[in-house]
C-alpha cells in the first residue's frame, strides 16, 4: 500500500500569543501531528501576503496565520490589520481556484495550547483528502 | 458637453500665464484607434491636443516621472503640471494624494467627463472589423463611430464597443479637478461587477484552469506594472536589483535582498507576481483597466483587480479614490470587520 | 526546386511529417500564436501577425543552462543540461521573422558559439509564407532590406495562389520535407511561375509604411547621441518590455540561479530574455547606472538596431515586422522616430 | 565537441587574505582548478566567478600570467555574489569561466617606462600587468606606481607595496589627512600632477573609479601625455562574458569582449555612456 499523504503546513505564528501557545502545547506534551513548520513572526499583522504566496510556491500544502485574540495584540492593533488583509488573501486564493481549505487563520492565545493542537489536527485532516498542493508549487 | 476648443483655450492660457510647467494631454498617433500621450510645453502647440473616446491612457502615470525628475534636480521648477484626467484617472490622483505620493500643488487637473460614454475597446472593434484594418475613424455625434477601411466604411454604435470598465463605471466624471468640462451625472450601472460573474460561478477546478491558462501566457514584460499609476514603488518584488540602492547601501543589505519571485516565466512565478500585484492594488486600483488593455498576450488582468475591488466593497464598504482623506484599505480596520473565517 | 501543392493536400503533407514537432500559427481567443499542431486539418494559414515571433521556439524565453547541487561530501557538482534534440518544423513563418532568425544566428554563431541556441536551431526547419496581404498595417520590411516574399533564412517559401500553394524549396532541409510526401507535389509550370511573380510584385505594393532614406540613418544617429531628441521621444515611454520581448530580432538575455533547495544546495542556472528597457538591465551592484533614465534606454534600443548592429554585423537589427509599433501601449512608433531622425538638424 | 562556454570549471580556494576590513571590505582569493581543464590568461583579462545558487560576477584577474600555479582575484564586497565569495573559506570550491576580454598590449610596451596609476580596488587589474613587468624587468624602462585610497586602511596589498618600494618607484596617497601618514595627502589625480611623471617614452595605465579615471586622464594630458600613451579599463554590468547578452555595451563595443582595456585614443571615440 502506498504511504499515506502527510501534508506540510507552514504556520506563521505571532511571537506573543500563538507561538507561545504552540510552545505550551509542546511542553505540555499534547499530541499533535508533526506536519507543521512553525515560523515565528512579530505579529500576525506583519505577515505579508507575499509570505503566504511564497509558502505555497515553495510547496506548502496548507498555510496557517495565527495571532492574538482581538484586543490582545501586543502592538494594540496589529491583528485587526491582519484580519482585513487575510480576508482579502482568502478571497483572492479562492477566486484563482486554489482550494480555500488550504489557507486558514486563527486566534490562539499563549494559554491555548489545546486549541492550537486541535487546529493543527483538524487542518491536517482537512488537507489529507486534497492531496499535495501542486497548483502554485515551483517545478522541482 | 466637453468642448475641445474651450479646453485648448484654457490650455493656451495656463501655458501663457506660466501657471503650469507643461500639459500632459492626448494627441493623434499613427494608430487611428488610439491616441498617444503628448506633452505640450508651448502655447503654439496646443492644436495637437485631442479629446475623444480613443484617449485610453491614464496619464496620471506620468506624474511619477515628474516626481522622480524633480527629486534629481537641484533647483526644480515647482510649478504644477497640467494634466487631462477622465473619471477613473481622477480617482488615481486621489489615491496618490491619499498616499502622499504627490501633493495637490503638484498638479493642475483638467477634468474631462466621459459623460454617457467612455473609451473604446480596441479588441471589440477588431472583432467587428473581422480582420480589416481601420484607416480613418470619425465620431458621429457621440453616438456612432464611423470607421473607414480599405474595403468599406462601417458605422458602429459607440455603446457596442466601449471598454467593459466604462460599461461598469459608476462615476464617469472627475471627482477632483481645477477646471472641468462635461456633466457630472452619476451613472448607476445595474450590475457594476457583472464581468466577474462568469468566473465566480465556476467550480474550484474550472477557476484554476481558467487562471492557469491565462497567467501561463504571461511573458513578464511588466507592461501591466509599467502602465499602472499605482505601481510607483522604487523596489518591486520582481526586480533583480533593488532600485532604491544608494552609494550608502551596504553589501550586506544588497545580498540579503530576498528573491521572492524568479525571472522565469513559469506558471508558479507568474502567479507569484500577479497575486502579489493584485494584493498590492487592493483598495488602490481605481479600475482604469490599463493593465488589461496593454497586455500583449491578452491576460484579463482587470478581472483580478476588480475582484478585490468587489471584496473591499462588500466586506469593508470601501471604494478607492473617492476621497483623498480616507485611510487606505489595508492600513485601517473597523471593529465590525468580518471574522467568521477565523478560528 | 519549385513545386505546386493544392490546398486540399496541405494537411496530408503535414501528416507525413510525424518525425517532427510541427508548429503553426493558431488562433487562441483573439490572438495568433505559434503552437504545436496536433491536428494538421486545422492549420489555418490566413493569419495575422502572431504576438510573439517564432523566436520563442528557436530561442525560448527560458533555457536551463545547468543543474547544480552539493554532493554528500559537500562538493559542488555541475551538470550541463542541453535541450533535447527534437527536430521541428515551423509552418507559416513570415519572411521578416525568418530574416530575424538569421540575425540572431549571426550573434549566437559568432565564436564562441552558443551551444543551447544551436542545438535547437540546427533541428529547426522554417517554412515561410509570402505575405499577401501584409499581416499588419505597420509592416515596413521593404525599408530594412526585406520583402514580403523574401527567402532569406527560410528552408521553404510557400505562396498562396488561390486554391494551391507555390512551394519553393530553398535548402536541403526543405528538400527533405518535400521528399516526405513527394507524390503530393506537382512541378510548377511556367504559367505558375508567371503568376507567382505577379503575386510577389503585388505583395510589395501592399506594404504601406516606410522609413525614408534609411541608408543615412546610421551615420545620422552617430551624431545624435548627446541630442535632447531622446528626452523628447522617450517622454511617453513607460519602460515596459513589450517592444523588445515581442521583437523578433531582440536577443538580450539574463543568467540567474534558481534554487530548489538551500540545504542541501540544489538548483539550476537559467537563461531568460532580458531587455534594455528595464532599469536594472545595466545597473551595477554599486547602484551606478550608465543608462539611468528612459531616454538613454530608448536611445539604446534605436541605436542598437540602427547603428551599433550595422557597425558590427553590417545589417539592421530590425526586419520591419511592426510589432513594436502595433503593441506599444503609448503609441511610440519606431518609423516616426527614424523619420524624425532623418530630418533632425 | 566544442566545450560549453557557459559551464564554469570548478576551482578550489587555496588562500584567502583580508586586505581591507570595515564597511567596504576587500579580500584576495587564490584559486586552483580542481581538474586539469583550466585556462591561461593575459594581463588585464577577467573571469566570471560563480557561487552556485547566488550567481556569477565578472572579476579581473590580479595574478600575472607568468604565475602558472594559481589564479588570483581581489574582490570588493559589493553585491550578492561578492558577498557570498567573502563568506567562503579556504578549501571551498567555486566556479570559474573565462578568460574574458582583451588585454594590455604589453608586448608593444617593451623598452618603455610604465606608470601605473590606481585608486582603491583598481589596483587589482594593474597588479597583473605590474607583476608581469617586474618579472621581466629587463624588458622595460622605469617602473612607477602612483596609488591611493580613501584612507590608509583602504589600501590593498599593503605588505607587498612596502616590498615593492625597493624594486620600483612607489607613490602612495590617502584622500584625507591622517596620523602617522608620511606620504601624499590628496586625491590620486592630484598626486599624479604632484609627481609629474614624464611622458617621454612612457605608457600610463590607470584603473580605479570612473570619476578618478576622468581626472587622472586630465592630469596626464596636462603633463603632455598623448592619447595613445594613456591606457585604462572600463567596467559595466555583465552576464555572458562573450558579447551576446547585450548589456555591457558602450556604443558598438561590448566591454566583456572588446574591452575592458582601452587606450584613451580609442575610448574617446565611444559614446560617453559608462
Amino acid at each position: 500500500m502506498a504511504e499515506e499523504f502527510e501534508p506540510k503546513i507552514i504556520a506563521f505564528l505571532c511571537k506573543w500569543c500563538s507561538s507561545a501557545g504552540s510552545d505550551l502545547a509542546g511542553v505540555s506534551r499534547m499530541k499533535y501531528p508533526p506536519n507543521v513548520v512553525p515560523i515565528t513572526v512579530m505579529c500576525s499583522g506583519s505577515v505579508s501576503p507575499l509570505y503566504i504566496f511564497n509558502a505555497f510556491q515553495k510547496g506548502a500544502d496548507g498555510v496557517l496565520v495565527s495571532g492574538c485574540h482581538p484586543g490582545d495584540c501586543h502592538y494594540i492593533k496589529g491583528n485587526f490589520y491582519a484580519r482585513r488583509r487575510i480576508a482579502l488573501v482568502k478571497e483572492l486564493i479562492e477566486y484563482i481556484g486554489l482550494e480555500p481549505q488550504r489557507f486558514k487563520m486563527s486566534w490562539v492565545s499563549a494559554a491555548e495550547g489545546k486549541k492550537y493542537t486541535k487546529i493543527i489536527q483538524d487542518f491536517v485532516q482537512e488537507l489529507k483528502p486534497l492531496g499535495p498542493q501542486k497548483k502554485l508549487r515551483r517545478e522541482k | 458637453m466637453v468642448n475641445l476648443e474651450e479646453i485648448k483655450k484654457e490650455a493656451k492660457n495656463i501655458l501663457e500665464e506660466g501657471k503650469v510647467k507643461y500639459i500632459i494631454g492626448y494627441a493623434k498617433s499613427s494608430n487611428a484607434l488610439m491616441a498617444a500621450p503628448t506633452f505640450v510645453k508651448k502655447p503654439e502647440d496646443i492644436d495637437k491636443l485631442i479629446w475623444d473616446p480613443t484617449c485610453f491612457q491614464n496619464l496620471v502615470k506620468f506624474l511619477l516621472d515628474e516626481k522622480r525628475k524633480k527629486a534629481r534636480e537641484k533647483e526644480p521648477d515647482i510649478r504644477p503640471v497640467g494634466i487631462f484626467v477622465k473619471g477613473c484617472d481622477s480617482r488615481a490622483i486621489n489615491v496618490l494624494l491619499q498616499e502622499k505620493f504627490i501633493t495637490r500643488e503638484d498638479v493642475y487637473i483638467i477634468g474631462l467627463s466621459c459623460e454617457d460614454l467612455g473609451v473604446l475597446d480596441e479588441k471589440k472593434i477588431f472583432k467587428k472589423l473581422k480582420g480589416e484594418e481601420p484607416e480613418k475613424i470619425e465620431f458621429d455625434q457621440r453616438k456612432n463611430i464611423v470607421i473607414s477601411t480599405k474595403e468599406k466604411t462601417i458605422k458602429i454604435p459607440l455603446k457596442e464597443i466601449l471598454a467593459e470598465r466604462c460599461l461598469e463605471c459608476t462615476s464617469s466624471f472627475p471627482v477632483i479637478s481645477d477646471v472641468f468640462w462635461g456633466d457630472r451625472n452619476n451613472r448607476s450601472p445595474k450590475e457594476p461587477f457583472k464581468s466577474l460573474e462568469q468566473i465566480e460561478s465556476l467550480s474550484q477546478e474550472k477557476k484554476w484552469d481558467f487562471w492557469q491558462q491565462q497567467l501561463s501566457k504571461c511573458i513578464r514584460c511588466y507592461a501591466c506594472r509599467s502602465v499602472c499609476p499605482m505601481c510607483y514603488c522604487d523596489e518591486c518584488v520582481v526586480d533583480s536589483i533593488n532600485l532604491a540602492i544608494t552609494a550608502d547601501t551596504t553589501a550586506e543589505e544588497k545580498s540579503q535582498k530576498i528573491k521572492w519571485i524568479e525571472k522565469s516565466p513559469e506558471s508558479s512565478e507568474n502567479f507569484g507576481y500577479h497575486l502579489v500585484r493584485a494584493m498590492h492594488l487592493a483598495g488602490r486600483c481605481i479600475d482604469c483597466s490599463e493593465c488589461e488593455r496593454v497586455c500583449p498576450v491578452d491576460i484579463p488582468l482587470r478581472l483580478l483587480n476588480k475582484k478585490l475591488e468587489k471584496v473591499a466593497k462588500e466586506l469593508f464598504d470601501y471604494k478607492a479614490g473617492l476621497d483623498p482623506e480616507q485611510p487606505s484599505l489595508v492600513s485601517s480596520f473597523k471593529d465590525e470587520d468580518p471574522e467568521d473565517f477565523i478560528r | 526546386m519549385e513545386k505546386i501543392l493544392t490546398k486540399k493536400s496541405f494537411p496530408a503533407w503535414v501528416k507525413n511529417l510525424q518525425s517532427y514537432t510541427v508548429y503553426a500559427p493558431e488562433k487562441q481567443e483573439n490572438l495568433w500564436s505559434y503552437e504545436v499542431i496536433q491536428n494538421p486539418d486545422k492549420i489555418n494559414l490566413e493569419y495575422l501577425n502572431t504576438v510573439l515571433a517564432p523566436k520563442k521556439i528557436t530561442y525560448p524565453q527560458r533555457e536551463i543552462f545547468l543543474q547544480f547541487n552539493t554532493s554528500k561530501e559537500g562538493k559542488p557538482q555541475i551538470k550541463e543540461v542541453l535541450p533535447e534534440e527534437q527536430p521541428a518544423v515551423i509552418f507559416g513563418v513570415r519572411p521578416c521573422d525568418a530574416k530575424a532568425i538569421t540575425l540572431t544566428d549571426k550573434v549566437f554563431g559568432e565564436e564562441p558559439k552558443d551551444p543551447y541556441y544551436w542545438s535547437r536551431r540546427n533541428q529547426t526547419i522554417l517554412v515561410g509564407l509570402t505575405c499577401n496581404p501584409p499581416p499588419s498595417p505597420n509592416c515596413f520590411c521593404l525599408s530594412v532590406g526585406g520583402s514580403p516574399h523574401s527567402k532569406e533564412g527560410l528552408d521553404i517559401l510557400m505562396t498562396d495562389m488561390g486554391d494551391k500553394y507555390h512551394i519553393d524549396s530553398l535548402t536541403k532541409k526543405g528538400e527533405k520535407l518535400i521528399k516526405a510526401a513527394e507524390n503530393l507535389f506537382k512541378p510548377a509550370s511556367p504559367k505558375d511561375k508567371k503568376e507567382l511573380e505577379k503575386i510577389q510584385r503585388e505583395s510589395e505594393k501592399k506594404i504601406k509604411r516606410e522609413i525614408k532614406d534609411i541608408k543615412n540613418i546610421p551615420d545620422k544617429l552617430k551624431d545624435m547621441f548627446e541630442s535632447p531628441f531622446w528626452d523628447e521621444e522617450a517622454m511617453s515611454c513607460i519602460r515596459c518590455g513589450i517592444c523588445t520581448y515581442l521583437c523578433p530580432t531582440c536577443y538580450c538575455f539574463d543568467i540567474t540561479d534558481e534554487l530548489t533547495s538551500t540545504l542541501p544546495l540544489k538548483g539550476k542556472r537559467v537563461r531568460t530574455w532580458d531587455t534594455c528597457q528595464f532599469p536594472d538591465f545595466t545597473m551595477h551592484s554599486s547602484g551606478h547606472n550608465p543608462r539611468p533614465d528612459k531616454a538613454s534606454r530608448l536611445r539604446q534600443r534605436i541605436l542598437h538596431k540602427f547603428q551599433y548592429h550595422v557597425e558590427n554585423y553590417q545589417d539592421y537589427l530590425c526586419t520591419g515586422c511592426g510589432r513594436c509599433i502595433s503593441l506599444c501601449p503609448m503609441g511610440i512608433d519606431i518609423i516616426e522616430i527614424l523619420n524624425k531622425v532623418r530630418d533632425y538638424e | 565537441m566544442n566545450e560549453n562556454i557557459y559551464i564554469p570549471k570548478l576551482a578550489k580556494i587555496i588562500k584567502i587574505k583580508e586586505e581591507v576590513s570595515g564597511l567596504r571590505p576587500i579580500k584576495t582569493f587564490r584559486t586552483q582548478f580542481v581538474e586539469k581543464n583550466g585556462f591561461s590568461h593575459q594581463c588585464g583579462q577577467c573571469a566570471m566567478l560563480s557561487v552556485l545558487g547566488k550567481g556569477e560576477s565578472m572579476i579581473s584577474i590580479s595574478s600575472s600570467p607568468l604565475e602558472k600555479d594559481f589564479l588570483q582575484f581581489s574582490i570588493l564586497k559589493m553585491g550578492r555574489v561578492t558577498s557570498a565569495l567573502h563568506e567562503t573559506e579556504v578549501g571551498e570550491i567555486i566556479g570559474i569561466r573565462g578568460p574574458y576580454g582583451n588585454n594590455f598590449p604589453i608586448e608593444n610596451w617593451k623598452g618603455k617606462n610604465l606608470i601605473f596609476i590606481g585608486g582603491g580596488i583598481g589596483l587589482a587589474p594593474i597588479w597583473s600587468v605590474l607583476h608581469t613587468a617586474l618579472k621581466k624587468k629587463e624588458d622595460y624602462g622605469k617602473l612607477t606606481l602612483i596609488y591611493g585610497a580613501r584612507t590608509s586602511k583602504d589600501l590593498v596589498f599593503k605588505e607587498e607595496l612596502e616590498k615593492l618600494n625597493k624594486k620600483m618607484n612607489v607613490h602612495l596617497s590617502v584622500d584625507v589627512e591622517e596620523k602617522d601618514w608620511k606620504e601624499y595627502v590628496g586625491f590620486v589625480p592630484q598626486n599624479v600632477t604632484d609627481k609629474k611623471p614624464s611622458p617621454d617614452n612612457s605608457i600610463s595605465i590607470t584603473c580605479g573609479p570612473p570619476i578618478m579615471i576622468k581626472f587622472v586622464i586630465k592630469a596626464l594630458e596636462e603633463l603632455g601625455f598623448k592619447d595613445k600613451q594613456i591606457y585604462t579599463t572600463v567596467e559595466n554590468k555583465m552576464k555572458c562574458g562573450i558579447g551576446k547578452c547585450g548589456r555591457c555595451n558602450i556604443g558598438k563595443h561590448y566591454i566583456c569582449k572588446d574591452g575592458p582595456v582601452y587606450s584613451w585614443a580609442e575610448l574617446k571615440t565611444l559614446p560617453q555612456e559608462y
